[in-house]
C-alpha cells in the first residue's frame, strides 16, 4: 500500500504542523502555486509505521549475509553512524565551516593525509560524491594534464572490456573516445592487444586491481610501462581497493590518479543506494589538478584552498565540501581499524573469499578462473546448469532469497556467462561462509531434481518474481491519484 | 581488525581447507617488488577512545545562531524522520539489485519519484542525484542530449544562479565543447535582465536555466523566461528549491507550456546541513524526455501473481548497460537522503511543506523591515524575495560577519568575491526555525556593530 | 537460533575489547572468579544482526495496530527519545545532579509541578519507578497518615472485583488485608457491598476510574463520601487517566492519594515491558508523607530536598531520582500536547472506543455493558461464540495476529467470561479502527463457518501456538552450554 | 492534539455512526459537578520549539569529568546497544503477553536470564527488577518467605550495603515487620566487622546481606560471610555488582553451599547514566527458591509444531493472577534496559567484560598510587578494593567536591553525611573511561587545592 493510499484530506503530523500563516502580499500572485502538490497527508503514527514496516522488506548487511561481488558490503559499523551524527557536526553550515566547524576540518584534513598514505599518491581531495564521480575526476585531470603540456591529441581513453560501466560512462563524459581492451584467458588484460591499442592518441587507461574478474593482474608493471612509455597516464579505479589496502599501494603501482569509494573499502552505509564518496588521489605531476576544495592546515587551523591559490584544478565538483557526514564516517572507520586493522582487511577478505572459492569447487561449481587465485571476490559460471537444466544464474540468485541470502552480483562482469560475483567480505565468519556454502550445494541439488522450483523463486518474499519487461515498456515511474 | 570474527582455530581450518601455509601466500601472485612498507598510519582505536575523540572535534565546531542559507538551508527535521531512516534495513542495504530483496528501499524510492513529480508538476522524476549543483550539470547536458530543435550546444546560463553550481557545471560540461552563456542581471530588481535575454532572440540556444528562488533570493519571472526558451526552441531547466514549491508556481506550470526539466537540491526536505553534504539532488522531467533522464528510475509492476512491486526500470540508460553511451556516469547516488526526504514529506505533507515555507519568508520579512530601520544598512534588490535577501552594509561585509560570528551569529554570506560589482553585500536567510528574540538579536548586533549602540 | 549458538571460543567484538590486563596482585586469589561466566562470544556484526533480526519478530506500535486493553499503546513520538537521549542528559550521574544537572532538574520540576495541575493534587513526587511501585507508595501514605493520627486500627484496604491485580499485591506489600468488594451489573462498585464492608478497621479503598471495565463510576461522589465519612482514605490507580484528563481531575473527584502511568497516559514508551515511571500525588494532609526525593526551586536553581526537610516521608523507593529518562519522555510529550492537547486525548480515545464498540456490536459482538458508554476502553464477551463453537477467547486473539493486528487484552477483567478488553488510543485513524472491525467480523464468520482455522491459530507467525503447559511444568529459564 | 489524526470529516462520519451530536456528549456519564476548569498548562510547542527548548536545557547541565561511582558507573556503552535496542519494535511493543507475537522480546529476555545466571553462577534469574535498591528491597522479602528454618522476620544489613539501599529497604520492607538489623563495619578494612557478626551467631536470622564490592569499593570475605548464613540457618543475599563479576568469585560459588540470592543494579551493563535512571535491578536465585522469585520469568517451551519458541511462564507467581498473595506487586518493570544489558554483554562477551572490570580496577589503583604521594589526602581502608575507594581529605570534603567541580570534575560523593565516623571522606570511582591523562587531572587539581601548588 502506498502511502498516497493512507492520504485522508486535512491530516497532518501536527506537532510538525506550524501555525496558519496566510499568503504574503509580497509575493506577486501569478508567481503562486494554485494547487497544493499531492504530496500525502497522513498522522506521525501513519508514516512511522508505513516506513518502518517498508523497512523490514529489505535484505541488508544488518539482518541477512550479502556477498554482492564488487560492492564490498561489510559490517557498517554503528560507532560511524552515531559519531558522525553528533549535533556538532549535523549543525554546521557549510558556509561557516571555516569559521565555526574547525572540527569537522580537522577530521577531514586527517583524513585526506591518511588516503594518500594509504594509496601512495602524492594529493588527495574529498571533493568527489561517489566512485563514478571521482572516474570523472580523474579523466578531466588526465585530460587538463595534457592539454597543459599542450598535448590535445591525446583522444582516447583505453578501458578493459571487464571494466565498470562506469569507467568508459566517465572517459565519455569527460570527452574521450573509449577503446575497450580485450582479457586475455588468465583474466588479465590482454599484453597483445593493449601494445597494439597504445599510440600518441592515447590520453590513459582506466583499470581496477584486481579487477572485476577477482584477479589481481600480475603484469601491472608491463601495462604501466607500456602506457606510459606511450605518453599516457594509469588511471585506478578503487572499487576494490578492500583487497589489497596495506599490501600494495597504486601509487607504487605506477597509478598516476586514482578515485576510492569509502561506500566499499571503508565501509561507509551502502544506505539503498548511496550517498558514498569518491575520493580522488594523484601523482605529484597532477598535484595542481586536483579538484577543490582540498583542506589545509595553517598551523592549528584548517581551511579550504582557494580557486587563486590552485588556478589549475579541474575546479569544483559538488556544490559545496563533498559529502562530509561519509567522509567522517570513513574518518571514523580508519582510526578504530589503524595501520594494523587495515592490513588485516586485505589478509581477511581474501581468506574469505579463497576458501568460498575453494569449498564451491569442492561442492561443484565451476570457477571462472581455476588456475587462479581469488583476490576478495571471485566468479563462479553457471553455464552448465543453464544449458542442461535451463536453470540461469537468475533463477539461481532467486532462489538464495528464499534462504535468507542476499545474492551475489549476476551477469558481471558480461564476459564470463552465466556469473556469480561472490564478495564474501572480512566481516563475515567461517559459520556463515559454511552455511552459505549449504545453501549453495542444496540450491545446486534442488536444480537438478527439481529445476522448476529454482526456475519460479523467490517463494517466500514480500513478492514473487516481478515482471521486469512490462516495467519497462510501460513505465510506471509515479503515483497520479485518481 | 575490529570488525573481523576470525578465530585462530578458523584461520587454521580454512588455511587447512586451502592447503596453504598462511595467508600471506594467497598474496602470492602479487609481484613481491610491488608490496609496501607498513602504512604509516595512526595505531587503532577502541570504540572507546574513538567516541572519545569525536566527542571533542563535535565540541570544536562552535554552534553559531545560523542566518545563512546560499544553497543549504536550516529547516527543522522531525525526529522520525531519521529515527526511521537510519534503521539497519535502510542503512545497510545496497542498491536494490534483488528487487524482491529490497522491496522497502524501491517502495519507497517510487514514493520519492511521485512526490518530486507532483511537487515540480512534471511527469517523472529521477531516484537522485549527487546534490543540486551536479543535478544543474546533468541537467544541461540532458538538455543538450534532447534538444532536436537546436544544433548549437549554447546553454544560457544566468548570473542569478548560484555561483557554486556555476563553477560545478562549467567543471562538469566543460570537456564537453559545450559553451556556457553568462547572462547578466538587472541590478535594479536582482532579477535576469530582460533586454540581456532578449538580444539572444532568434539565435540557436539549446537551454535557458531560470533560477526560482535565485541565488539572491529574488524570484525571477518564470512565465516570461519559459515562454522565451519555448519561442526560441531551447529547452528551460528550471532550477528549484523543493521547499519553495509548496508556495510557488511548480515548473510544469511555467509559461503556457511548462519548463522542460526541473532540477535542484533537496537538502531542504529533512537533510541535516552536516557541513555541506551528503545532500541530495533532483530531477525532473516530461515523458517525452525520459530516455534522456540521468540516474536511476523505480518503475511499478506486477509478480507472477498480478501482485504489484516495484523494480529499477529502464536500466539501458544507465552506464553499467550501455557504458560509454549511458545517459550518465551516475550509479551510486543518494539513496538513504532520498529516503529521509521521502519521510519528511510524508510528515509534512502539503500544507505542513506550505508552512514551513511560508514561516520562512515571513521570518526573511520580518527581518528586513527590522533591518529597513537600522542606518548603514540597505536591502539591495527590489524585486521580491522568499526567504533570503542580499543587504549591503556601511561597514565592510567581512568585518560584519566576523563581529556576528564573535557574537554566536553566522550573518549569511558574503558577496564580495563573487559579486564585487554590489560592494559591501551579504546574502541573509531566514528559516522557520528563527525565532522572533534570533531576529532580534540579529538586529541587535548588527546595529551595534554598525555603530548604534 | 540463540545468541550462545552463535558464540565460538576466541571471538569477539574487537572494537570493544580492551587491551589485555593482567589481574591484579590487589584482589586476594580466593575472591577471583575461576571459570569466566558463559556469555556469548561474538562478533559485533553477530550481535548486530542477530539482534536486528530478533526485533523483526515482535508486533509494536511502529509497526502494528496494538489495541491492548488498559496499556493505553498509542503513539510514542519519536521526538520524546531523541531528545531525552542528548547527551547532556544521558551523561549527568545521579550524584552530580545539582550540581550539574540543572537542565534536567528544571524539566523535572516543571513536570511535577504540571502532573500537580492535571491531576489536581497538592503535591508530587516522581520517584516511583513504575505504576505498581507508585501503587505501593500511595498505600504507604495511606499507612503512614493513619499511624500519624494514632490510628493504627485501620488494616484492611478494599479493593474492587474488577481492579488490576497489581492493587491488591500493593496493598498486602502495604500491610495490609485486602477486603475484594463487588462490582453491579452496570459496572459501578456495588455501593451496598461498599457500604457494609466500612469501618473502622477500613484504611481506604483503591479505585481506578474509569474502572478496567471500561465505565466511568457515576456514583464516585458516593463511595468519596462514604469511605471518607468511614475514616479512610480514596487511592486513585491512574492507569485509565487517559479517559479523562483534562475532563475531570482526581483530586475533584474526592481522591487523596493517586498514581500515575506516565507509560500509558503520558505515552512514554513500554519497551517491552518497561521501564515505566508511576509518579504519586497527594492532597494537602498527606504532603509530609509523599516519597522522597522531591524536587523544588531556590530562585532559580533547582534541588531536591533533604529527609531532614520531610522528616515524615515514607521515603525513598528507587535508588537514586527515579526513571529520569523516562521522566523526560513525559515532560517532552506534555510540552508538544498543551492544554488543548491534552483535553483532546480524553476526547479523541472516548470517541473511538465508542465507535469502535458500536461499530463491533452491529457487526454481531456483544458488549459486557450494553447499557453503558464506553470510556477509552471497553469490553466484549465471546461466551456464545465460546460455548457454540468451542472457539474461546484466546483462540480469537490467536487469530487476529494472523492478521497484522496485536489482540486486545483477554481475559481481563475476570468477572467477564471470554471477554476482549479493546483500546484502542486517540492516536489510531478511522481506517485503523475500520479494518480492524473488518477483521474482527471477518474472524467471527470463520469461527462461524471453520473454527478449527481459528482455533489452531496463529498461522502466520514466527511460531504458532506454544506449549505453555510445558514451560510450566518443566521450566526452562535459561540456556545451559552442554 | 499533535498526535491525534482524526479529520473533521472521521469526527463527523464517527459522530453520525453513534448517533451523538458532540464528543462531548460521550461524556455526559461523568457527572458535570466533577467536570474540571480549563487546566493550567503552558500553549503547545510544535517539535521544532520543543526540540530549542530541550537542546538549551540539556545544554544546562555541564559536562563534568565523572569520578564519581556509589551505585552508577560510567562504562562506554558501545553504539550498537541504543541503535538495535531502540529499535522501534523492541521499543515500542508492551509486555510480551502474546507470546507468538512477541518472539523477538522473549528469545532477548530467554537469554538475558541466561547471561545473569551464568554471570551469578545461581540457577535462574528473573526478567528484570526496577533498580539495584527495589532488587535488594525485594530479596530480603524473598528470604523471608523462603526460609523455613527461620521463624524470625530478622535481616542483618551491613552499614558497608550502599545506605541508598538500605534506606530504599527500610520503605518498603517498613510495614511489614520485618527487622533489620544494622551490621557495623571494621574501621581498619572498611568490612563487615567479624566480630560484630559473631554476636548473632545462634540467633534466629531470616538472612543476611552481602555487598561484594561493597559501598566503599571494598571486597567482603565473602566465603565465610556465606558460611556463616548457611550455619546459622540465614539465606545469604548477595548484593553484587554485576561488571565486577567477570572478575570475582560469582555468589553461586561463595563459601561451600553458594549464596542463595544474587540481586543488584544492571546499570554498568551498556546503561547510561541519564541522571539517575532508568537502570533495572535483576535477581538470581537457586532453582530451590523459584516458586518465590519475585517479577517476570521467560521460559523455552515448543509451539504445536515442536518448534522452539519463548513464552511468560510461571505466571501464578504474580499479581496479575496470584493478587494479594502475589510474591510482589512488581508489574511493569525494565524490559527495555534489560534487552539493551543483553546486547551488551553479547557485545562484550566474557573477555571484554573481564577486561572492562580489569581496567577499571587498574585505573583506580593508579588513581590511588597518585594520591598517596599527595599530602592531605589518605586512603581510609586497609581492605582490598575494587573500582572505587574511600578518600580522607585535609580540607573539607565538601570544598574539595566544589573545588573540582569548578574545575570541570566530578570528584566522587562526599561521606560526611552517611558516615559521619569517616570524617571528610569522598568515595572515588575511577572507571575504563577515564584516561591516563584524566586521572592525571584529577591528582593535579586535588593537589592544588589541598595548597601544592
Amino acid at each position: 500500500m502506498l502511502i498516497f493510499d493512507r492520504s485522508r484530506p486535512g491530516r497532518a503530523a501536527l506537532a510538525q504542523l506550524l501555525p496558519e500563516t496566510a499568503e504574503s502580499p509580497l509575493i506577486p500572485g501569478h508567481l503562486l502555486r494554485n494547487t497544493p502538490p499531492a504530496l500525502p497527508e497522513v498522522s506521525e503514527l501513519d508514516a512511522v509505521r508505513h516506513y518502518t514496516r517498508l523497512s523490514q522488506q529489505n535484505y541488508a548487511i544488518d539482518t541477512q549475509f550479502y556477498p554482492l561481488g564488487s560492492c564490498t558490503m561489510k559490517y557498517n559499523p554503528k560507532a560511524c553512524h552515531d559519531l558522525a551524527s553528533l549535533p556538532g557536526f549535523l549543525d554546521t553550515h557549510p558556509l561557516g565551516l571555516e569559521r565555526a566547524g574547525q572540527g569537522t576540518l580537522a577530521c577531514l584534513y586527517e583524513l585526506q593525509e591518511m588516503l594518500r598514505e594509504i594509496t601512495g599518491m602524492a594529493g588527495v581531495s574529498l571533493a568527489c560524491a561517489a566512485g563514478a564521480q571521482g572516474e570523472f575526476a580523474g579523466v578531466a585531470m588526465i585530460r587538463a594534464y595534457h592539454l597543459s603540456r599542450g598535448d590535445s591529441a591525446r583522444t582516447e581513453m583505453l578501458v578493459p572490456d571487464a571494466a565498470h560501466g562506469t569507467n568508459p560512462a566517465s572517459a565519455t563524459m569527460g570527452g574521450f573516445r573509449v577503446r575497450e581492451i580485450a582479457t586475455d584467458s588468465d583474466g588479465n588484460v590482454d599484453l597483445a592487444a593493449l601494445d597494439q591499442a597504445v599510440g600518441p592518441q592515447t590520453a590513459g587507461i582506466m583499470l581496477t586491481n584486481p579487477s572485476t574478474l577477482g584477479v589481481f593482474d600480475q603484469h601491472i608493471q608491463a601495462i604501466a610501462d607500456v602506457v606510459h612509455k606511450a605518453g599516457g597516464l594509469l588511471y585506478y579505479d578503487g572499487a576494490n581497493l578492500n583487497a589489497i589496502a596495506g599490501k600494495v599501494r597504486p601509487g607504487d603501482m605506477g597509478f598516476d590518479v586514482i578515485h576510492l569509494n569509502l561506500h566499499k573499502t571503508f565501509s561507509t552505509p551502502h544506505g539503498g543506494g548511496g550517498p558514498g564518496a569518491g575520493p580522488v588521489g594523484v601523482d605529484h605531476k597532477l598535484l595542481p589538478f586536483l579538484p577543490l576544495p582540498v583542506i589545509v592546515a595553517d598551523g592549528a587551523r584548517y581551511r579550504m584552498l582557494t580557486e587563486s591559490e590552485q588556478p589549475q584544478s579541474i575546479g569544483h565538483l559538488v556544490t559545496f565540501a563533498g559529502n562530509v557526514g561519509v567522509l567522517l564516517r570513513a574518518y571514523i572507520y580508519i582510526r578504530m581499524l589503524g595501520r594494523a586493522g587495515l592490513e588485516r582487511v586485505a589478509e581477511f577478505s581474501t581468506l574469505n573469499a579463497n576458501y568460498l572459492l575453494r569449498k564451491l569447487v569442492e561442492n561443484g561449481f565451476e570457477p571462472a578462473f581455476p588456475q587462479r587465485r581469488a583476490a576478495h571476490e571471485f566468479i563462479i559460471t553457471l553455464k552448465r546448469l543453464a544449458k542442461e537444466r535451463h536453470v540461469t544464474a537468475l533463477d539461481f540468485a532467486k532462489r538464495l532469497l528464499d534462504y535468507g541470502v542476499h545474492a551475489p552480483t549476476v551477469y558481471f562482469p558480461l564476459l564470463i556467462p552465466e556469473c556469480f560475483l561472490i564478495e564474501p567480505t572480512e566481516t563475515e565468519s567461517k559459520e556463515t561462509l559454511d552455511a552459505f556454502i549449504q545453501v549453495m550445494a542444496a540450491i545446486l541439488q534442488e536444480a537438478e531434481t527439481e529445476p522448476d522450483r529454482v526456475k519460479s523463486a523467490p517463494h517466500s518474499l514480500p513478492v514473487r518474481r516481478l515482471d521486469e519487461v512490462r516495467a519497462a515498456r510501460h513505465p510506471d515511474l509515479a503515483y497520479r491519484s485518481e | 581488525m575490529p570488525f573481523i570474527p576470525h578465530t585462530e582455530d578458523d584461520i587454521r581450518e580454512m588455511l587447512a581447507a586451502l592447503g596453504t601455509a598462511s595467508i600471506g601466500v594467497l598474496f602470492d601472485e602479487i609481484p613481491a617488488s610491488l608490496r609496501c612498507r607498513p602504512l604509516d598510519l595512526p595505531p587503532a582505536l577502541k570504540e572507546m577512545e574513538v567516541a572519545r575523540l569525536m566527542h571533542a572535534r563535535a565540541g570544536q565546531n562552535r554552534p553559531l545562531l545560523c542566518f545563512a542559507g546560499a544553497g543549504a538551508y536550516e529547516h527543522h527535521v522531525p525526529a522520525a524522520v531519521w529515527a526511521v531512516a537510519g534503521r539497519g534495513e535502510f542503512y545497510s542495504a545496497y542498491t536494490p539489485y534483488q528487487a524482491e530483496a529490497s522491496q522497502g528501499t524501491l517502495h519507497v524510492l517510487y514514493e520519492y519519484q511521485s512526490m518530486m513529480a507532483s511537487l515540480t508538476a512534471l511527469d517523472v522524476s529521477n531516484a537522485s542525484l549527487y546534490d543540486g549543483a551536479t543535478s544543474l550539470a546533468e541537467a544541461v547536458l540532458m538538455a543538450v542530449r534532447t534538444n532536436r530543435k537546436s544544433h548549437s550546444r549554447r546553454i544560457l546560463m544566468p548570473k542569478t544562479v548560484h555561483p557554486f553550481y556555476r563553477r560545478v557545471v562549467e567543471t562538469i560540461v566543460g570537456s564537453q565543447a559545450l559553451e556556457l552563456i553568462e547572462l547578466p542581471y538587472d541590478l535594479e530588481t536582482g532579477r535576469i535582465d530582460p533586454a540581456a535575454l532578449e538580444t539572444h532572440s532568434g539565435t540557436d540556444v539549446a537551454a535557458l536555466v531560470i533560477p526560482q528562488i535565485n541565488f539572491f533570493g529574488v524570484l525571477e519571472a518564470v512565465d516570461e523566461l519559459t515562454d522565451w526558451a519555448a519561442a526560441n526552441g531551447a529547452i528551460a531547466i528550471a532550477l528549484v528549491n523543493p521547499m519553495a514549491l509548496a508556495v510557488l508556481k511548480p515548473p510544469g506550470e511555467w509559461g503556457r507550456e511548462g519548463a522542460d526539466i526541473a532540477c535542484g537540491d533537496g537538502q531542504p526536505l529533512g537533510i541535516p546541513l552536516s557541513g555541506g553534504g551528503p545532500y541530495f539532488g533532483f530531477m525532473c522531467c516530461r515523458k517525452a524526455h525520459l530516455h534522456q533522464l540521468p540516474g536511476r528510475l523505480v518503475g511499478r509492476t506486477v509478480d507472477v501473481d498480478g501482485k504489484p512491486g516495484f523494480t529499477l526500470t529502464l536500466q539501458a540508460r544507465e552506464q553499467h548497460i550501455r557504458r560509454g553511451r549511458a545517459t550518465s556516469n551516475i550509479c551510486t547516488n543518494q539513496g538513504l537522503m532520498v529516503t529521509a526526504a521521502t519521510i519528511y514529506m510524508a510528515l509534512l505533507g502539503p500544507e505542513g511543506l506550505r508552512r514551513v515555507a511560508l514561516q520562512s519568508h515571513r521570518n526573511t520579512v520580518s527581518l528586513m523591515q527590522g533591518l529597513a530601520g537600522i542606518e548603514g544598512v540597505d536591502r539591495v534588490f527590489a524585486g521580491p524575495f522568499f526567504h533570503e535577501a542580499v543587504i549591503r552594509t556601511r561597514r565592510p561585509a567581512r568585518e560584519i560577519m566576523d563581529g556576528l560570528a564573535e557574537r554566536g551569529i553566522l550573518g549569511g554570506y558574503e558577496l564580495t568575491r563573487e559579486y564585487p560589482e554590489l560592494g559591501e553585500a551579504i546574502l541573509v536567510c531566514v528559516t522557520e526555525t528563527r525565532t522572533r528574540e534570533d531576529i532580534e538579536s540579529y538586529l541587535c548586533e548588527i546595529a551595534s556593530l554598525l555603530g548604534h549602540d
